[in-house]
């Protein structure tokens, strides 16, 4: 996997594939015109019947086919073959390092850049999903004005003589973004304002992390996002981040995490976790520990953890931060302190608080911790969260007082995010010149006089700064496939000096990027564009801002918030959902949620013990409303164990405009029903809930009033039965609980290595028949650590589309028929204070004595001379015998003609991979087209397969790189030491199936040796 | 023919009172029939058209035959996700309306082949429709399979055929291709034997119609019969070795079908238990469907004197028998479970039991075991009404048996994440509906075209032991 | 053996059984016998000897299932040797069973059409019974009227006590017997 | 008597018909064998001229074959590798020159009706010279070897075993038209493989999986 040099000519070129022409498995362009473009699965359909057609006939010749080769072939570019180009992730400001991989000019797969400092090698699911985005036929495909197709050089015109007047009337010039990671695009606006006296650039982000950047302000005396350091840290302590999930940059955090939660025989160490949050979130789920916390309890908290620890540095306050807290609390607290202090300069106390007056003192505790400069960097701070709230909260202020002139909206749905003022869009309505961005119409771009459409970012040059002197490159993979043009070049047009992107770029690198670069290697500007292009990324010194001593006069004590009757909610993102912006991907909105396994939908989370005395079930509809006569949504409810009594948490980014395009989504017969709820769109916005309060954007709010109605919407979840325990009334005597997912403690195992396995009543070794099938060449195999997979989902994106994995909607998910290859298996475990959340990554086994193979009548599943169970669609014909006698249920059927009508869709199809026809069966591969692909590789250069040369999709792109594959046989591969872990076990393993997957015991850091189970 | 008659009844009749014997053996057929008597009885419903009875039953099961065939026909357009099936339950109706019309089709050949091997008189009136009742019963089952594939079109590819695939075969080793041989085995010989015994009978209808169509068409199929002695002779052989064949047939075919479940390594299906209670199962299941059909017969047709209570209540004795094997068979699989200690098997059954689908196992365990133990009464066997009701209640209980098998192993089996729930759509049911439908149709048909009563058998065992006596004693002065 | 023929016709079968027993005892020649129904130890009385279709439907079933067993291992473990379930390639237990229908099959059909060749049945064959009632209730025993000995008035009286029904003389004609 | 002449007939007919329907067997193709699938090309291009008379390698145009899935089809480009000089048969270039030199000018490059298309493509004119604002396209080739798309071929590891390209294309030098030369079907296939593994291919040691989803993925 090479990142291709390439220059820029031939990045144009990679996109002269003639448009309305799509590519088919056998590597030739088919013009969807002429020949009646048969998709892989219609084929098979046609197949199946033509057997019986040419019975008749006896002469049955399949449609001609038309292959269009290149008139003039791009340099390296060879037909079907897969080539890897270095880029940028612009999913969310995380900014990670990325690998598009492309075949014949499409982009198809991302993937993480292993050499990438930050990612290092992980990508997110969505991240993962944006390709999907790219070939999204519903895109903006032109520019609007006033809702209606316009023309570039007549729009241009009219916005040129609209900035006109405004500058001649001085009025206020306003560009409204979400955080700018690029510095190009960063300059351009700023070269854009230049020309207006009255000209801002305000930073909303959809979840701002606002708080944390003005904390600083005031005891660093610098605005900056510290650079988190999870790989130094030994003690984390998270009141309510979701680091892991979506707080943020969650890839990098997970990795710099997970590396630290490998306890090995030798040297049984590995990081302690505390999470004290009020919902159950995805990091919550891995935590060590984890309390639940009410939201008025975390001030005190965090103030009396700062008090104690204050004291044991011996730096005195005039008075205590913390008012009096419960003795429970009191204990924990200091529990805390002790951890924290002696782990001075390797711990980490984070907070998604968004008051300023509770980052305060969070900083001030990493301050006596002496955590800056360890574990957070602000000398080379990071920019991945920019949102300034009290210049949004301005801004508002000035529209509503029209002082705004022109508003230039990008990245970001300024209307959606800022649903709480009502009558808000009216007042943009009115202002003389406002301008959308968008990729499709939005809120904002709904009212707005002109969306002037960016280019999808596969399509785009641009560039990322995630952290100060880490500067990656967005390089476009496919000309665009629509009339579109990227933000630099309308600023460009609008400032009056047009100029291509690429030349933007290029030249904001030769000028500002390349005078800071390091002094090693070459002092050409070509040959450091070159490299840069090459790895995707350079690192160039930046300039430390100039950081104040710690300042304790800004620190004032927290009020003790009475606890009222009412309830308390948390809005939230969904890990799958970061921002509206990705609402229109239907692979995000069928990814389950790594916590509730919901998909299409967002829910009122609510506490099994308040849903009891409600007598709230899941899916019941539920009223949420703030106060009396506060604004007020109804969704369905959900069960959430763990969460803390009296609070709701609901995700945001849902119910965005256009939505409604997933209406008909997935099969459509007799019993189906839409995916979509009554509003008509995928879930409700409850950004309507989201106020300004001390110059923030408040995510959490307590008086919320809730009410049961008598409507009832079945939650659409992919796991029906939760938790390892069986139910009680049907639950065998000694056996109430499965150990699938086998764990210990690390006490336990510094005494035991093995401890935690179950003890065995059975042999393996013990065979019915001689084992006569020998696999000489390789026995590809699987291991998945469990300590260091924190369910995050990533790999099921990956899955979906590296395998060409259909979606198939709410109705279809609804019955039990999701048709990922891989699923996260989560399992919910003990009670209350000792709640376990356990993730288990379960797809198939490739059994040795698969059961699925036995039965099948015609030889559709039956086992490779390497070791793969293989599934042959053309083969089967759907008895689902198989699937009935899989231990692991871990087949899928296609139950119908699931969709691939759209034709611009389906060009994020991989040629590699057959599309599944219609009753027939479907499983994980191990992603054979890859293993294939590597093995000829190596023979055709005549060497042996390097272990770790072939990858699967999951184990690319997992950001914790919890999964090892590799072959068995090879004694010096890496499967093989892990093979020989002893935390190594397999699931169901008494049935003696013999699989080929086996997964590493999660260890979790306590002191007990015995947790329960 | 009237004096013929009166030769016999003159010097019997005294005889009779007299004879003790008499009291002893009673009659199968009642109402002194003649051979003759026999032939017209029997012959009747082919000379008339049927009656407002017959036409109210068959417009019935034809809605019922239609109303599946438009389920059957949306389920292939569209896929089989029109069934309520999901990625953990993946069989349901399906199969086990497969398995339910398969044990119906038990009872035909038990009937004809193993209790004519244990000279079982009373079999003569009831074999000819039990074995209709087994081809068509075969037929829905074989229905089945089929469409409950994800592309049926391709049904063929079951087959081991030469193809040009470099020959890929099929896989021996599984037992869905053993129900292909099985089944398909099963439903020639039953056709075989159900014809060779209608050939005399066929002859008969031919010997006495006018010429005419029914003629031609009983000419044709009699194949030349004419009741020589020699083919009698060679026909009672082969006779002999086709029931000879057909019993371990009927027992291996239920057998290979409780293999799909029993080779399986879901908990609740694999088990060693299945081919006996399979068995015993289907059997049972196959004489209450007899039982159903013979008393709707009895009255449609006018056979009272043919099918007799003395049928009736033998039936029942064996349907009652089979009721506590079954029972046992229930018992057994809960016993072994606690016993084996095995978890998972122990959860499956406690889950049966008071599960989510506890309801289908107790309507099981009632119609099956409970209910028919007043079969004990001899009062209530001779109850027609009675014995009609039960055998529909074994019937139901005999449905919901498979169900519960199938259902509830599945829903929860290893891993709890993936354990589902089932509910049937309307596709589902329209398809049950539609099997019964064509089961009825066709039995109609085969009542009013057929000789639905052996008469070539009846006839056999019209005689009475006094007549033998006589004749011995007749004999003995010629000599 | 003559070409002419006696019918001789009863109402049940004990007194034709009795009747041809005694005939037989005599030593006339019983060319056949016609009834409605199988007549239990008629073929005793006759003298026919047990029927060799058993033999037949003992190779045939024989064959099915060798044939089959040899068939089963030969794709198993010969043509194209596949791994499924990890099992061996020829794994006997599992064969059993298709082996065990296809003998049952092939010995079915096989006996079955054997019975129909060697009594010459046949679809559409044209038959010309020897009376209309033989298949309904008629019982008729065929006598070869063999040499100059034979008396016609002896063996009326021998059948008279068997309450005979009719007697008649026929000869034999390629049509079948004729009046 | 007749029936046993009746018997006869019957049974020379049946013979009959049997055999027929064997010979009607041996032509009649499974519904996807497009065996002998010749289509008429875009371009009347001649493999028997190229291949055979000039002897140019496979591989010198369809250069995918080696590194890639698919042997590909030579972009316009590689075409006009020599066909930048030669733009008509042979002999009329020749008569051109010598009738060029007869009436002592330069002489005029004469492009043949074929060759055109092929200049067309690129949007070039008579002369060679790119037309104004003129945009490259491609040749609609219409494909031979159609494999159903539920089954992957790979050249490149054919071409790496040492398998010829003939092997199953057939004797395309031969071919004034390509036309499918083999089944292409899974029999046909596996054979390949079975006999490769047991014999080596040209002497060479190979290992050609079975497994199913080395073509079926």
């Amino acid at each position: 996997m090479n990142a291709m040099n390439q220059n820029s000519d031939d990045h144009r070129s990679l996109g002269t594939e003639p448009r309305g022409l799509r590519r088919l498995s056998n590597g030739y362009f088919v013009s969807t015109e002429e020949a009646p473009a048969l998709s892989r699965r219609e084929f098979l359909e046609a197949a199946g019947f033509s057997l019986s057609l040419a019975a008749m006939s006896g002469c049955g010749r399949a449609p001609v086919e038309s292959a269009l080769p290149f008139p003039i072939q791009p340099v390296g570019a060879i037909p079907g073959r897969l080539q890897y180009y270095a880029s940028t992730c612009a999913g969310c400001p995380a900014a990670c390092g990325l690998l598009i991989g492309t075949r014949d000019g499409r982009p198809l797969k991302m993937e993480g850049l292993p050499e990438h400092p930050l990612s290092q090698g992980g990508l997110c699911a969505v991240g993962q999903a944006l390709p999907i985005g790219l070939y999204d036929s519903q895109r903006l495909i032109g520019l609007l004005r006033a809702g209606k197709k316009a023309e570039w050089a007549q729009v241009d015109e009219e916005i040129l003589q609209g900035l006109r007047q405004i500058k001649d009337q001085e009025q206020q010039v306003v560009i409204v973004t979400s955080t700018i990671t690029s510095p190009t695009i960063q300059a351009s606006i700023d070269s854009f304002l230049d020309q207006f006296q009255n000209a801002k650039h305000v930073v909303l982000d959809a979840v701002s992390s606002s708080a944390i950047l003005d904390a600083h302000e005031q005891t660093h005396a610098v605005r900056v996002l510290p650079h988190y350091r999870f790989d130094r840290a030994e003690v984390v302590v998270s009141f309510g981040a979701d680091f892991l999930g979506t707080w943020i940059s969650p890839v990098e955090f997970t990795a710099d995490w997970s590396a630290r939660r490998v306890p090995r025989e030798q040297s049984p160490e590995m990081s302690y976790h505390v999470q004290l949050e009020s919902r159950m979130s995805l990091t919550g789920s891995n935590a060590d520990r984890r309390i639940a916390i009410h939201p008025s309890n975390q001030g005190p908290l965090v103030a009396r953890l700062a008090d104690k620890l204050a004291a044991a540095a011996g730096r005195q306050l005039d008075e205590p931060l913390a008012p009096r807290i419960a003795e429970s609390d009191e204990n924990l607290v200091s529990e805390l302190a002790e951890r924290l202090w002696n782990a001075r300069g390797k711990s980490l106390v984070l907070c998604d608080s968004q008051e300023v007056g509770v980052q305060t003192q969070i900083n001030f505790i990493n301050d006596l911790l002496g955590n800056y400069e360890h574990t957070l960097d602000i000398e080379r701070p990071s920019l991945q969260r920019q949102g300034n709230d009290r210049e949004v909260q301005q801004l508002v202020e000035d529209i509503r007082a029209k002082q705004v002139g022109a508003l230039i909206v990008a990245e970001v749905d300024l209307l959606y995010d800022l649903a709480g003022h009502e009558s808000l869009s009216a007042e943009v309505g009115e202002i003389p010149l406002t301008i959308s961005f968008s990729h499709r119409v939005d809120e904002f771009a709904a009212i707005a006089k002109f969306v002037c459409p960016d280019h999808h970012t596969l399509e785009s040059w641009s560039d990322a700064e995630p952290i100060s002197g880490l500067i990656s490159l967005i390089q476009p993979t496919i000309r665009p496939l629509s009339n579109t043009r990227a933000i630099v070049e309308s600023l460009a047009v609008w400032s009056g000096q047009p100029q291509a992107a690429y030349e933007v770029v290029k030249d904001h690198w030769e000028k500002k990027i390349f005078p800071r670069r390091r002094s090693t290697g070459s002092s050409q500007f070509l040959d450091f564009w070159e490299q840069a292009l090459r790895d995707g990324f350079v690192e160039v010194s930046s300039e430390a801002p100039t950081i104040g001593r710690f300042e304790t006069s800004v620190l004032e004590p927290v009020a003790q918030e009475r606890m009222s009757e009412n309830f308390s909610l948390v809005l939230y993102n969904k890990v799958s959902m970061l921002d509206s912006r990705h609402s229109h991907n239907p692979w995000l909105q069928e990814l389950p949620d790594p916590v509730t396994k919901v998909t299409w939908d967002n829910y009122v989370s609510i506490s099994p013990r308040d849903a009891a005395e409600l007598g709230i079930q899941d899916g019941d509809v539920v009223k949420v409303s703030a106060g009396k006569n506060g604004s007020r949504i109804e969704l369905p409810a959900l069960i959430q164990p763990g969460q803390h009594d009296g609070v709701l948490a609901v995700a945001l980014a849902y119910g965005c405009k256009g939505t409604d395009r997933f209406a008909k989504i997935g099969p459509q017969w007799i019993e189906a029903r839409p995916s979509v709820s009554e509003n008509g769109l995928v879930g409700v916005n409850a950004a309507v809930f989201v106020s300004f309060h001390g110059g923030t954007q408040r995510y959490t709010r307590a008086g919320f009033s809730l009410a049961k109605t008598s409507r009832h919407r079945e939650l659409a979840a992919t796991q029906e039965y939760n938790s390892l325990e069986l139910p009680p009334e049907v639950a065998p005597h000694g056996a109430e609980r499965r150990k699938i997912v086998q764990h210990t403690t690390l006490a336990a195992f510094t005494k035991d290595a093995e401890a935690g396995a179950v003890e065995e009543h059975f042999s393996t070794e013990t065979q019915l028949w001689p084992e006569d099938h020998p696999k000489p060449d390789h026995t590809w195999g699987m291991v998945i650590d469990l300590n260091k997979c924190t369910g995050c989902s990533a790999c099921v994106i990956a899955c979906q589309s590296e395998n060409n994995i259909p979606v198939v909607g709410y109705d279809e998910v609804r019955r039990q028929r999701e048709m990922h290859w891989i699923r996260i298996d989560r399992y919910y475990d003990g009670e209350d204070e000792d709640l376990n959340v356990a993730h288990q990554p379960m797809m198939c086994q490739h059994c040795g004595n698969a059961p699925c193979e036995t039965v099948c009548p015609v030889l559709a599943t039956v086992h490779s001379s390497e070791g793969l169970n293989e599934q042959v669609y053309n083969r089967c014909v759907g008895t689902r015998y198989c699937a009935n006698n899989c231990p692991y249920k871990v087949r899928r059927f296609n139950w119908f003609k699931y969709p691939y009508d759209d034709t611009l869709q389906n060009l994020v199809l991989n040629p590699e991979v057959t599309v599944r026809s219609r009753g027939v069966m479907e499983k994980c591969s191990m992603c054979f087209q890859r293993i294939e692909a590597g093995k000829i590789e190596a023979r055709s250069q005549g060497l042996p397969i390097v272990d770790g040369a072939i990858q699967t999709a999951c184990q690319q792109s997992c950001p914790a790189s919890a999964i090892v594959f590799g072959d068995m046989n090879d004694p010096q591969s890496e499967i093989h030491l892990a093979l020989e872990n002893p935390r190594r076990y397999r699931v169901l393993e008494e049935l003696n199936v013999r699989p080929a997957v086996s997964y590493l015991r999660v260890v979790r850091n306590r002191d007990e040796e015995s947790q329960h189970g | 023919m009237a004096k013929s008659k009166k030769q016999r009844t003159t010097p019997v009749a005294p005889v009779q009172a007299a004879d003790p014997l008499a009291t002893l053996r009673p009659q199968l057929i009642t109402g002194g029939k003649t051979p003759a008597d026999v032939t017209r009885d029997i012959c009747a419903p082919l000379d008339h058209s049927p009656g407002a009875l017959w036409w109210s039953a068959f417009s019935v099961s034809m809605t019922a035959l239609i109303v599946g065939t438009i389920a059957v026909t949306y389920q292939i357009a569209t896929g089989i996700g029109t069934w309520g099936l999901n990625r953990t339950v993946g069989w349901a109706f399906d199969i086990t309306n497969f398995v339910f019309w398969v044990g119906i089709g038990h009872a035909g050949t038990l009937i004809s082949a193993v209790l004519f091997l244990f000279r079982q008189k009373w079999r003569t009136s009831v074999n000819r429709s039990a074995e209709a009742m087994t081809l068509i019963a075969v037929v829905c089952a074989g229905l089945f399979p089929v469409i409950h594939m994800g592309r049926p079109w391709l049904a063929f590819w079951m087959f081991p055929y030469p193809n040009t695939r470099g020959s890929l075969w099929v896989n021996f080793k599984s037992p869905l291709l053993w129900d292909v041989f099985a089944i398909s085995t099963y439903l020639l010989i039953s056709a075989v034997f159900w014809y060779v015994g209608l050939i005399p009978d066929l002859a008969t209808i031919r010997d006495k119609s006018k010429p005419g169509w029914r003629r031609r068409i009983t000419g044709f199929f009699s194949l030349g019969w004419n009741g020589s002695a020699r083919t009698w002779h060679r026909y009672e052989t082969v006779y002999m070795l086709l029931a000879g064949l057909a019993t371990p047939l009927v027992f291996s075919v239920h057998t290979i079908v409780s293999m799909d479940f029993a080779t399986a390594m879901i908990p609740g299906w694999h088990t060693t238990i299945f081919p006996p209670y399979f068995v015993a199962g289907a059997i049972f299941s196959g004489l209450a469907m007899v039982l159903t059909l013979m008393l709707i017969a009895r009255k449609v047709m006018h056979l009272e004197d043919y099918i007799t209570v003395l049928h009736i209540e033998a039936m029942c004795k064996l349907m009652l028998s089979m009721g506590c094997i079954v029972g046992l068979a229930y018992g057994t699989e809960f016993f072994i479970a606690a016993y084996s200690g095995n978890p998972y098997e122990q959860f499956v059954f406690l889950n049966r039991a008071l599960g989510p689908f506890s309801w289908a196992y107790w309507t099981m365990v009632s119609c099956n075991v409970l209910i028919p133990q007043l079969l004990w009464l001899r009062s209530l066997r001779r109850n027609f009404a009675f014995v009609f009701l039960i055998s529909i209640v074994v019937n139901i209980g005999m449905w919901f048996e498979r169900f519960v098998i199938i259902v509830t192993s599945l829903h929860r089996d290893f891993l709890p994440s993936s354990w589902a729930s089932y509910v049937p759509t309307i596709v589902e049911v329209a398809t049950l509906v539609g099997s019964f439908g064509l089961f009825f149709s066709c039995f109609l048909l085969f009542c009013r075209f057929m000789p639905v009563i052996a008469m070539a058998e009846v006839k056999g065992v019209l005689k009475s032991p006094q007549r033998d006596l006589k004749h011995d004693s007749a004999r003995g002065d010629a000599a | 053996m003559s070409d002419r023929r006696l019918l001789a016709s009863f109402d049940c079968e004990e007194d034709l059984l009795a009747a041809t027993t005694l005939l037989n005892s005599k030593g006339y020649r019983i060319v056949d016998a016609f009834t409605p129904y199988a007549v239990h130890g008629l073929d005793h009385a006759m003298g026919l000897k047990p029927s060799r279709l058993t033999w037949v439907c003992f190779v045939c079933g024989m064959v099915g299932a060798l044939g089959m067993l040899w068939f089963e291992y030969w794709i198993g473990a010969i043509s194209w040797p596949i791994d499924v379930g990890g099992k061996p390639w020829n794994s006997l237990p599992s064969n059993v069973p298709v082996a065990f229908e296809t003998a049952v099959l092939l010995a079915g059909f096989g006996s079955v059409f054997a019975l129909l060749g060697v009594s010459r049945l046949y679809p559409g064959k044209k038959v010309q019974p020897v009376l209309e009632r033989v298949t309904d209730d008629r019982f008729v025993l065929v006598l070869d009227e063999a040499d100059a000995r034979f008396d016609m008035s002896q063996v009326e009286a021998m059948l008279k006590p068997f309450n005979l029904a009719a007697l008649e003389e026929r000869v034999v004609t390629t049509e079948g017997l004729q009046r | 008597m007749q029936q046993r002449v009746l018997l006869i007939v019957l049974l020379i007919g049946v013979g009959f018909g049997l055999s027929l329907l064997v010979s009607a067997m041996s032509l009649w193709h499974m519904p996807d064998n497009q065996q002998g699938y010749a289509p008429e090309q875009p371009i009347n291009y001649s493999h028997r001229l190229h291949a055979g008379e000039l002897q140019i390698d496979c591989k010198f145009c369809h250069s995918a074959a080696q590194s890639g899935h698919y042997a590909g089809i030579p972009s316009t480009e590689v075409c006009m590798k020599c066909h930048r000089y030669v733009t008509a048969p042979y002999d009329q270039m020749q008569q051109e020159l010598q009738l060029a030199d007869k009436e002592g000018r330069k002489p005029e490059t004469i492009v043949s009706p074929e060759l055109k298309k092929l200049y067309d493509s690129l949007a070039l004119d008579e002369n060679l010279q790119p037309i104004e604002n003129g945009t490259p396209q491609s040749i609609p080739w219409v494909r031979v070897h159609n494999l159903p798309d539920f089954a992957c071929f790979n050249h490149q590891a054919h071409v790496a075993a040492g398998v010829t390209c003939q092997t199953c294309h057939g004797p395309v030098e031969s071919m004034e038209r390509v036309s499918q030369f083999a089944p292409l079907s899974m029999g046909w296939c596996v054979n390949c493989h079975r006999e490769s593994t047991r014999d080596g291919v040209n002497g060479r040691e190979v290992h050609a999986a079975t497994d199913c989803t080395v073509c079926h993925h």
